[in-house]
């Protein structure tokens, strides 16, 4: 490893409790929520105990110091995403992201760049997480839009061969993940990104699985919205990002209304402030965005290059491993090109719920079920899988003890 | 080992031949019920002679203890009345809910008590619960047509 | 003092920081966001540091405690209202919820209770925070209905002489402040919640000014839904409470969409779970909701109506040491029935944000503005005012301390 | 006290006379500005003659900062070239951000030196702003129009 995961290890105080009658805690849920280091939880604490006051509304000292702690998390953010400052919105989560994205599109005015019509295409995948599909179904019913769908392979992949009859003219969006928090798979962007564009379509990224775990940058990326989840890159629970290309913005309606997001108001009518207060309604979740700030100097300090290394040798070791088990098979692709640390799999007859549950008496924390990716799961023809997915504070040693449980599993049920 | 209280023998047993898993061809009323959190379905029918449940039948995909909880409910509730019925779902409601204090009442419940352990694992009482659910249901429904 | 007041300035340490060359902090502005004792901030460390994992989602012990936790706080929020667990939804903030109502309203099909149409009216007050104003002007503007509002008299208090005529059946929602932010007014809920259900009104409090400083009981004020924000509760950032009846809880269609909350998912389509999930998206503000859980049990220890009645002694206090300064004029009622802790004011032609700055400069923090109830502001002919608010870790000698600093203002800009 | 680097005698003579606060009846351009945080506005009218500030005017409520910070402004620009009002509003928009480090070039700025404490204090630099911002949209709109 290139990097000293033990040292890493030290940094999580959860990583060194037990579970289950004194078993190490071996933790392989990060897909869905991430352990915090000591630094992220003193950041938010510290925040209460120093610096506490609503932002951007007082003129006494705290105020000052709280709405420096939050505006300079915004900096950390864009810096992180290789954003301007201008374009980094807090909101409670990604689900909140992306509903926020297709209910200000709802709420754009016929002339505005971003009203649907019928006629009007949204495209997304059926490897979605249900955060980036009903909120399309929902506006594509309000709207009057066609909601369509890039189908996955029996390999886990995009079926892309149809892509340029499929994105047309009458795409005005399309919103895809960028890694499948299910089969692992991280989806050809460039080719999509430039086919959309192509079309005239903005591209809204779920970057959920991504952000955390790889160098991102917005620019290279070229999508025109990004959102991911602090919970899940080593942040405090309750705060997401958005990010939007300024002019972009500037131009969608907000979302949700209420304080400082106003540049006027009268009984009848209000006018917005600019972009990013003009979606940030309310006192914020000052302290998860100042936690979040924590987070990525953290991440960003470790190397995000350094981490997805790590990852992907965890990966190469755990598919080997799990392979080599008689009767698992693995949902996604087995190829370790263009996959993240995610491995979903089935085991012979054995229950992805019992399997879970033997493996928590052994310690081991996964997640079983469909992962909020119903259709996808159904599509693969499987009700259930069971998920490990690996973080910078995972080892070879986790996998053994993962590949040891599933073998005492088929034992205990066989 | 502590998992032992939940996965009992008799519950792999019900798991490995599940009783009554053949959807009859007739029913009275037919239920589809759904685990949204991990995705289990059972589909249950239920035909009733008077108030006496005169046939159980059910098919669905699950883990071992929805669909261990959903055979022994079929078996149990076979031939009763109603209102015997309902005593035995009460009963084992109350049993879900004890947070591993009770060990159920075996006269009543039968087979059913083997699924005791699962009140100390909460995240798994939905699962249990799956079958009493879509019978309770079911019941309801044979029963309005019926009248 | 019928409590220690010594004792609740202990249990928060940022009352032990100095401010602007070693002033005592004199926080005044918990109107805009409180403090938060020890024990708060505790229980949002200590979620991450020994029970974090995603709620409702996994079969493994880190994800049952956290879920314990996450669903022992709804249940004190609910004891807190005197509501049933069902019938709480943890948001973001009471700027969600109120947005949550409105949007979810406006998504209503016809034939659903809350469906609203042209011909229909939503009341609300002159005095509503920018949070209970736009979010139904926007809604108004989507559905063509009505918004119509109470005005407010010269002495801060509601004008309901024509309630019977102004309330009719066209009536379906009648939005507005228990306290209000800038006047301190409480508004006389029974008269109104009784004309409203007697047009069939469903009537929605904003309770972020009450819920922090008095017993409330949903029973006893028989609203229909009713918000109040964590962090003004002695709370963390990033939560705030929507409660409603849970029948109309199950009726209201979903606002924010994706997983856990939902029954079924296709690619086309979905159906929703039951009321509070149906309301809450995704993985939500874990370590928030139980931080907020620790914060009602401690005003709960404390008392709520001892906290009610140590506010009422410091505006009476106030009140009068305010009034003895000349060219002090206070914006808001004067008399000490039906009000709360809250104390607005002009001094002479010192413009808020020069006194809020002198202040600031002897360690008092107050807040000075339109405090995001602008029409209010304009409506009384004041651009802006400076508010002291109080809370339970307030005394009269905070008070002392912001007397003496008007009255050198008045010498500093005299 | 430090308040006293904010509130300089300049600062407050401004504020109690402050200069050119009539609107003049004529303009090119008239512009309304609005501090949304607290509500402070400022309508400003532009009169150029060429490329050259003939006349500046204003009106509106506000801090003794918003206040001062125009009046000084106006007296500043009146009779300067559209360049020479660009070059001040840059040198000016430089002390603004300077977080006191700064103490202005006072050939450039005169008056609004005075303002160089207003930079310690992140919450106020909208105020000493609005007036400026509101002249830099008032002279592009009057330069539109004549052209
Ligand atoms: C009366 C009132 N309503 C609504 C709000 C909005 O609360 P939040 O900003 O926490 O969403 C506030 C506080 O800002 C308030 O005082
Ligand atoms: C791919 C993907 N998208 C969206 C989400 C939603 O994130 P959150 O629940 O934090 O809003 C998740 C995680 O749950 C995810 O994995």
């Amino acid at each position: 490893m290139s990097f000293n995961a033990g040292a890493v290890i030290a940094d999580f105080p959860i990583l060194s409790r037990t579970v289950r009658d004194g078993k190490r805690l071996v933790y392989l849920d990060s897909g869905a929520t991430s352990q915090k280091p000591t630094e992220v939880i003193d950041a938010e604490s510290n925040f209460y105990r120093m610096h506490n006051a609503a932002v951007h509304r007082g003129a006494h000292q705290l105020a000052e110091e709280a709405t420096d702690a939050y505006e300079g998390a915004r900096s950390i953010v864009a810096q992180f995403l290789g954003a301007s400052v201008n374009e980094i919105i807090f909101t409670k989560s990604a689900t909140e992201s992306l509903n926020l994205v297709a209910y200000a599109m709802g709420n754009a005015p016929a002339g505005n760049r971003f009203h649907l019509t019928s006629g009007d295409e949204i495209v997304i995948t059926e490897m979605e997480h249900h955060a980036n599909l009903i909120p399309w179904q929902q506006l594509a019913a309000r709207t009057g839009a066609t909601l369509k769908w890039f189908e996955v392979t029996p390999e886990g992949r995009l079926d892309l061969s149809n892509i340029d009859s499929f994105i047309t003219s009458k795409t005005k969006v399309v919103a895809l993940t960028h890694q499948s928090n299910v089969l692992g798979t991280i989806n050809p962007l460039p080719e999509i990104v430039k086919r959309a564009h192509a079309a005239g379509a903005v591209v809204v990224l779920d970057a959920c699985q991504s952000v955390p775990h790889m160098p991102i940058n917005v620019r290279e990326l070229e999508v025109d919205f990004l959102t991911f989840s602090g919970h899940k890159a080593v942040g405090p629970t309750g705060v997401g990002i958005l990010w939007g290309r300024e002019d972009f913005l500037n131009e969608l309606p907000p979302f949700l209304t209420g304080g400082s997001m106003i540049e006027n108001v009268t009984m009848t009518s209000a006018t917005w402030a600019k972009a990013p207060k003009k979606f940030e309604a309310g006192v914020p979740n000052m302290a998860q965005a100042v936690g979040l700030g924590a987070a990525l100097t953290y991440l960003q300090r470790i190397g995000m290059d350094q981490i997805f290394s790590h990852e992907k040798e965890l990966t190469k070791y755990g598919m080997s491993a799990l392979l080599d088990i008689p009767d698992l098979s693995i949902v996604g692709p087995t190829d370790l090109e263009m996959r993240g640390g995610t491995l979903s799999f089935t085991v012979g007859d054995i229950h992805p719920h019992d399997l879970g549950q033997y493996l928590d008496s052994q310690g081991v924390a996964v997640r079983t079920g469909h992962h909020c990716a119903w259709p996808l799961t159904r599509k693969l023809g499987v009700p259930a899988t069971t998920r490990a997915s690996f973080y910078l504070y995972n080892t070879t040693a986790d996998i053994d003890v993962l590949v040891d449980g599933i073998r005492s599993a088929q034992k205990y049920f066989g | 080992m502590q998992l032992d209280n939940l996965y009992q023998e008799v519950i792999l047993d019900h798991y490995k031949n599940p009783q009554h898993k053949k959807l009859s061809p007739t029913y009275d009323a037919q239920v589809h019920h759904i685990n949204p959190s991990c995705g289990d379905e059972i589909t249950l029918n239920v035909t009733l002679s008077g108030e006496t449940v005169a046939n159980v039948s059910w098919d669905g995909v699950g883990c071992s203890i929805s669909q261990a909880s959903v055979s022994i409910l079929s078996d149990l509730v076979l031939g009763k009345t109603l209102a015997q019925a309902q005593e035995i779902s009460d009963s084992f409601m109350a049993l879900m809910q004890s947070k591993g204090t009770q060990t159920g009442d075996e006269n009543l419940l039968e087979d059913a008590v083997a699924l005791a352990g699962v009140s100390q694992y909460p995240a798994r009482i939905k699962c249990a619960l799956l079958g009493w659910m879509a019978f309770k249901d079911a019941s309801v429904q044979a029963l309005a047509k019926n009248q």
